[in-house]
């Protein structure tokens, strides 16, 4: 090993450590949401939901205008036709044999989606995590997840949020999650999520792989696997209204 | 003179008050065997009600079933139903066996058209049941529970219970909207109403829908399965042999992880219908007294009414024993002949009852609609217990006059001569 | 023979303690037609009652044929009565439900007696009361004063010690009365049957062959008239 | 008519041996009437009572919202200061018993077990006993009821075989929050609950109220004032009552009583359609007693008729003998019922508090845990009871006039002439 190379070496170690050393915490999500925001997507994918009783595939294709309108439709075998849009903090499901949709409202929100660990819920709401949590790092502030350094932050719930404590590993280098672990008030961890694959698009990096784990029910997790994505097209507005859900 | 030709001349002495006294015990007595007839009655019904409706003679389920009931039925059915069934038919001892498919569903009744899209207004949890019209025709037959104007569904058809539909206010030819979700999804169709029917449990009949069996499979993209498979078993066969037998034959067919059980043995069927016995043999028994108070009472005032007689015979010499003799035999004669009155008046009622049935729910109940349970219950004579009764009235009615005899063949002759 | 030995008796009604009879002693003969009189509350009924074994004795004791029944139970007296005495009633007391001559065979049948002899004893005395043809009206069907023919052919059938008859006229006109009285007398001697009766009817007093008066629950005179 | 009535009583007081046989026929009949009306009662609304002992108690107040949404039992929509209306209904005599009722994600703690959702109920040990049965479903031996203040809980009999636990065992929950915050629970398992009722069994589990309220951030708020009153009062009448009772209280707005009937539609129906064959056995049971009743005071008439034809001889009128023995019937009605009500209350008094084990007697109860199911009990029915009194009376009243008009048709020699 030549000394140059160590020099390299160390500067690979220590470099980043020292860079973003600087960085607050909050910083660090600031940068992280940054990433995640767009005016539109288009994509399309599956979400592998396993239970104790097996393992379902859903396809869909999703499009989503800002922060506040989306519309969901599945196109796997059992469930073709079925839509989701949302609209503001609401959702509305389209079933197509029956031509009908019913609005969810109130507890029907914290449905689960097909037996998947997302619930309409989980649609809505405040995304921005400094507005709901208070981050810090944690000691050590990064941690290396399946070979890769990520900051390892702690978020403590400002307001009542669903999980009043996370823990959330950003990647150092590129500023996208990594893994975050949801706790409950008595900190026991219920949810874990992890990123197994990103993907770059129009200069954003996507999650397109991650896997949901439950960790109160035995077996139960679900993949999520987007196949194809478009930052910003050029979509049809109206696409995301009611008077559309049925074509 | 024989004392038992006293007594039958006292009984012919006033005919007005042995007609009375004859009537009470003869009215006790038909009562009575009306009584158990109708207990006999409700005890088949609810038996053979429970056996149609929710447990057969045996029922087969997938063993796990049960455990996952609230969470995730729709997981445990029965694979490979037609196999299943062919190899229960291949049984001798099996008269027929039936695969049912129930789900819970939620029910649109009412909806508006906005943007030509159904939105659903007033919705309903019912259980749905997908059935095998024609394996059922001999089992859960619900043809025969058919409100007029009414058929069994077809393709995309469906039947609502009468209470359900009364509820509503729906009619044949209304659609409902159906919604059912498992674990993976939710499924949706619109279903026509065939018909209406009107059924004898008050549970199904709240909010019940059936559907034909294929038609609940592809509905919920269940295909080929069933949730339960019900038997009925030959008469005379024992059920807890046959049951082993059924278990043996499915497991020699391949079929694992399935759960056959007895009638008795589900939920607390057999319980239940126990209880229910015990407790109508205890009114019974209760009737009995209140019958026996009648009795009592009439033979206590022929004696009060004939203390001067007493006294008369008490002075010629009669014993204690001749006194009681005396009453008994009088007691006798007419509870005999009341009892037999009774007897055979209360089986010409039930003999004709039994075989029409008598529908309590209207007869009783004038502000019923056709929708509404039917209440028909076939009174069920039984020989023995109608014996038993005639014993039981002639025994009970003249037994019981020994204690208003006892006291009177106490009384001191000087007082009974006093009395008017 | 009857001997009634210091006989007293006592009747509690209410709280109230009345004294029936204060110490009686009297001695019927067989064969005697004797008369008990005294005004109503004198306590003819009680001696009679007492004789009769329809009641028991307070103090003192009664000896029939020698035979004390102060110390017998309920059904014992029965028994002694259905041998030994018969009654007529005031007021009839036949069965109404038996014929003339069933009320006077159930007095037999109550012995066991045979048929054949029922039916000769029966037939016998009711020819001997007078009531031959009427042996099958039923007690409604006959006048008061054949009712009491009938109460006396029944009290003697079994061929009594003793007859008792409490006020036998009372409920008849006198002119039956005498009938009945007549009637009783000559059983007496024909049969020679101790008759004992109660009265306060001095008609029926004059029948009598001895008297003894009650007052107070005490005897005041006892004497033979004829 | 004073007159008519003055000696109708001293009849009955001068008759007193007969009246007193025949109020004891009219006494019998009327108690034996309330008491099998009120057993079959009892038998059918057994479900019914399962339901209010074990599930829902007779009604409860809630939070609109609450109920609107009640498939999801949201703590957020609570009473969060149920004094106010606890005292109101403690004054006016209903027992009270606050609960927060919720759906948790059940689990065993330290093992590889299963989760399940049941129905988590916060109670008041001290109060929940008297509207619920629950001390009386305890298995198994050694289990013991609730404590406040510990982290403890009570198993419906399959959950806990779902769950894979036993006595002693521990057992998290994982919920929400009143303001929809995760949050997991420890508990230790101090009883399994054997009930006659399968919902209680299936899916429920209960924790002491104030463990349940600090774990959810709650405070005081409770999502139900469960209240208990007598199962013979109309429980649609009771809730309206409570209803207007609430009424004036600050927030009262926000909330709303509901019946068991509202709580269990299902039940409630099945409740209404009484069997016809319970109404028959009714029936033949009124045949018999008023056989009973007829027939003694016919031939309590009967016995008279001498004495209706020296009332007559003496110049009365007819109808004025007629009124008399209706009047001296109604007597002797108004002895008897008044018996008959008081044995039978006395009888139902044991069986609606006692009632009739039948388990001895039961032959298929080697799969059922628990006692409760074998002991047959009575239902309170002050309806019945007073239908019966005065039906009894009236009937006694009206039977009289058979006979008397008989006795007031024949002619006055003959009356006499009867013995």
């Amino acid at each position: 090993m030549t000394i140059k190379r160590s020099i390299w070496l160390a500067l690979l170690v220590v470099l980043p450590a020292t860079v973003f050393a600087q960085m607050t915490a909050e910083e660090v999500v600031r940068r992280l949401e940054k990433n995640e925001v767009y005016t539109s997507s288009k994509s399309s994918g599956k979400l592998l939901i396993t239970n104790q009783f097996g393992t379902k595939t859903k396809t869909f294709t999703a499009a989503s205008q800002g922060a506040e309108k989306l519309l969901l439709e599945f196109t796997n075998k059992e469930e073709r036709g079925q839509k989701i849009l949302r609209l503001n903090d609401q959702i509305f499901v389209y079933y197509p044999r029956s031509n009908s949709v019913v609005s969810m409202q109130g507890g029907a929100l914290k449905d689960s989606i097909f037996g998947s660990d997302f619930t309409y819920e989980d649609l809505t709401g405040e995304k921005s995590i400094l507005n709901l949590y208070k981050v810090e790092f944690a000691q050590p502030s990064t941690e290396t997840v399946d070979g890769v350094q990520c900051y390892h932050l702690r978020l403590t719930g400002i307001t009542s949020v669903a999980y009043p404590f996370q823990e959330l590993w950003v990647e150092t280098a590129r500023l996208v999650r990594r893994k975050a672990v949801f706790f409950s008030l008595t900190r026991e961890p219920l949810k874990e999520m992890e990123v197994k694959e990103t993907k770059e698009v129009s200069g954003k990096i996507f999650p397109s792989r991650f896997v949901i784990t439950d960790l109160i029910k035995k077996n139960s997790s679900t993949e999520f696997a987007l196949d194809s994505i478009q930052i910003n097209p050029r979509l049809d507005a109206r696409q995301f209204s009611l008077e559309r859900l049925k074509f | 003179m024989k004392i038992a030709s006293i007594a039958l001349r006292n009984i012919f002495r006033n005919k007005w008050r042995s007609f009375l006294s004859l009537s009470a015990i003869a009215l006790v007595t038909f009562t009575i065997v009306f009584l158990f007839a109708i207990m006999e009655g409700m005890k088949l019904d609810q038996r053979t009600t429970m056996a149609k409706f929710a447990t057969g003679d045996a029922r087969i389920r997938n063993a796990g079933f049960e455990k996952y009931q609230f969470i995730a039925p729709e997981e445990f059915m029965i694979p490979d139903y037609d196999k299943a069934i062919a190899a229960l038919r291949a049984d001798p001892a099996v008269e027929t066996a039936v695969g049912r498919f129930q789900f819970p569903a939620q029910v649109a009744v009412k909806w508006e058209v906005i943007f030509g899209m159904n939105w659903p207004g007033e919705t309903n949890s019912t259980l749905a049941t997908g059935l095998d019209f024609s394996d059922e025709k001999s089992f859960f037959s619900l043809a025969s529970y058919l409100v007029p104007g009414g058929r069994l569904p077809g393709q995309g058809e469906i039947l609502v219970s009468g209470g359900f539909a009364k509820k509503f206010n729906l009619k044949p030819g209304d659609s409902l909207i159906l919604y059912s979700g498992g674990t993976w999804g939710q499924q949706d169709a619109v279903l026509k109403i065939s018909g209406i029917v009107a059924l004898p449990l008050a549970q199904l009949n709240v909010n019940s829908i059936y559907m034909a069996l294929s038609a609940a499979q592809n509905l919920l993209l269940r295909q080929g399965q069933a949730e339960e498979i019900l038997i009925r078993f030959k008469p005379g066969v024992a059920v807890g042999d046959a049951v082993a037998a059924v278990r043996t034959a499915l497991a020699r067919n391949g079929f694992k992880d399935l759960d056959v059980k007895p009638w008795n043995e589900i939920g607390n069927a057999g319980t239940f219908i126990d209880l229910a016995s015990k407790i109508y043999y205890f009114m019974a028994f209760f009737f009995f007294i209140l019958g026996t108070t009648v009795i009592i009472n009439t033979t206590m005032m022929v004696i009060y009414e004939r203390m001067r007689e007493i006294g008369t015979l008490r002075a010629m010499g009669m014993t204690g024993p001749e006194m009681i003799r005396l009453f008994f035999m009088e007691a006798f004669f007419i509870g005999a002949a009341a009892a037999f009155v009774g007897v055979i008046l209360g089986s010409a009622l039930i003999l004709p009852l039994s075989v029409s049935g008598v529908d309590f729910g209207k007869l009783i109940d004038l502000g019923k609609t056709n929708l509404d349970i039917s209440d028909v219950i076939y009174p069920q004579l039984n020989l023995v217990s109608t014996l038993f009764v005639f014993f039981y009235s002639t025994a009970v009615s003249s037994l019981i006059s020994f204690i208003p005899t006892r006291r009177a063949a106490k009384i001191e002759p000087v007082e009974a001569l006093r009395s008017i | 023979m009857v001997k009634v030995n210091h006989v007293v008796k006592n009747y509690t009604i209410g709280k109230l303690e009345v004294h029936a009879l204060r110490g009686v002693d009297l001695e019927i003969k067989d064969g005697e037609f004797m008369s008990i009189a005294g005004p109503s509350g004198s306590g003819k009924t009680t001696l009679l009652n007492l004789i009769g074994c329809l009641d028991a004795c307070t103090g003192g004791d009664i000896l029939i044929d020698g035979e004390s029944i102060g110390g017998k139970k309920r059904d014992e007296r029965a028994l002694l009565r259905r041998r030994k005495i018969g009654f007529v009633f005031q007021s009839f007391n036949l069965i109404p439900v038996l014929t003339a001559y069933e009320n006077v065979a159930f007095a037999l049948s109550l012995l066991k007696t045979g048929p054949g002899e029922t039916r000769e004893r029966t037939m016998k005395i009711l020819e001997e009361v007078g009531l031959t043809g009427l042996e099958k009206r039923f007690p409604n069907e006959l006048s008061g004063g054949q009712q009491q023919r009938v109460a006396v052919a029944r009290a003697l059938v079994k061929k009594p010690t003793l007859v008792l008859a409490d006020e036998p006229t009372a409920n008849l006109d006198s002119d039956t009365g005498r009938e009945i009285l007549k009637l009783m007398e000559d059983l007496n001697r024909t049969h020679g049957t101790t008759f004992v009766f109660s009265t306060h009817d001095p008609m029926v007093m004059d029948f009598a062959h001895r008297l003894v008066l009650l007052h107070d629950g005490a005897i005041v005179s006892d004497k033979a008239k004829k | 008519m004073g007159f008519i009535i003055t000696l109708a009583f001293k009849n009955l007081f001068r008759y007193r041996r007969r009246t007193i046989i025949t109020a004891i026929a009219i006494a019998t009949g009327v108690s034996m009437y309330i008491f099998i009306d009120g057993w079959l009662q009892g038998a059918q609304a057994e479900s019914v009572r399962n339901l209010v002992k074990f599930e829902t108690g007779s009604a409860r107040v809630v939070n609109t919202t609450y109920w609107e949404q009640k498939d999801f039992l949201l703590p957020k929509y609570d009473i969060p200061d149920p004094a106010p209306a606890e005292a109101a209904l403690e004054k006016a005599g209903y027992t009270v018993a606050p609960r927060v009722t919720i759906f948790a994600e059940a689990s065993k703690t330290g093992g590889a077990g299963e989760a399940f959702t049941l129905q988590i109920a916060g109670i008041d040990p001290a109060r929940d006993g008297k509207i619920f049965d629950f001390a009386n479903a305890l298995t198994p031996k050694g289990a013991v009821y609730l404590t406040a203040g510990r982290s403890e809980i009570m198993l419906g009999s399959n959950a806990a075989d779902r769950l894979g636990v036993v006595l002693d065992d521990s057992v998290r929950l994982t919920t929400r929050t009143r303001d929809g915050v995760w949050t997991s629970l420890e508990t230790r398992v101090v009883a399994i609950l054997s009930t006659p009722d399968p919902i209680v069994n299936n899916i429920m589990g209960f924790v002491p109220l104030d463990v349940l309220q600090n774990a959810l951030q709650m405070g005081n708020g409770v999502t139900d004032i469960v209240i208990g009153f007598p199962e013979w009062l109309d429980p649609d009448k009771e809730t309206a009552a409570i209803n207007a009772l609430l009424a004036p209280l600050p927030g009262s707005s926000d909330y709303v009583a509901k019946s068991f009937n509202d709580l269990a539609p299902e039940f409630g129906q099945i409740a209404q359609s009484k069997s016809g064959g319970t109404k028959i056995i009714l029936f033949l049971i009124f045949i018999i007693a008023a056989i009973g009743i007829s027939n003694t005071v016919l031939m309590a008439v009967y016995e008279r008729v001498r004495e209706i034809g020296m009332m007559r001889a003496l110049g009365m009128k007819n109808g004025a003998v007629m009124w008399c023995f209706i009047v001296e019937a109604f007597g002797i009605g108004l002895v008897g019922a008044l018996f008959g009500v008081i044995l039978g209350v006395f009888a139902e008094l044991y069986m609606v508090n006692i009632g009739i084990d039948l388990t001895p007697m039961l032959e298929n109860m080697g799969n059922i845990g628990y006692r409760i199911l074998g002991v047959s009990k009575s239902l309170w029915n002050p309806d019945t009871i007073v239908t019966a009194a005065i039906v009894s009376i009236i009937f006694s009243g009206i039977m009289a006039i058979l006979p008397a008009r008989r006795a007031l048709k024949k002619e006055i020699t003959e009356c006499l002439r009867v013995k």
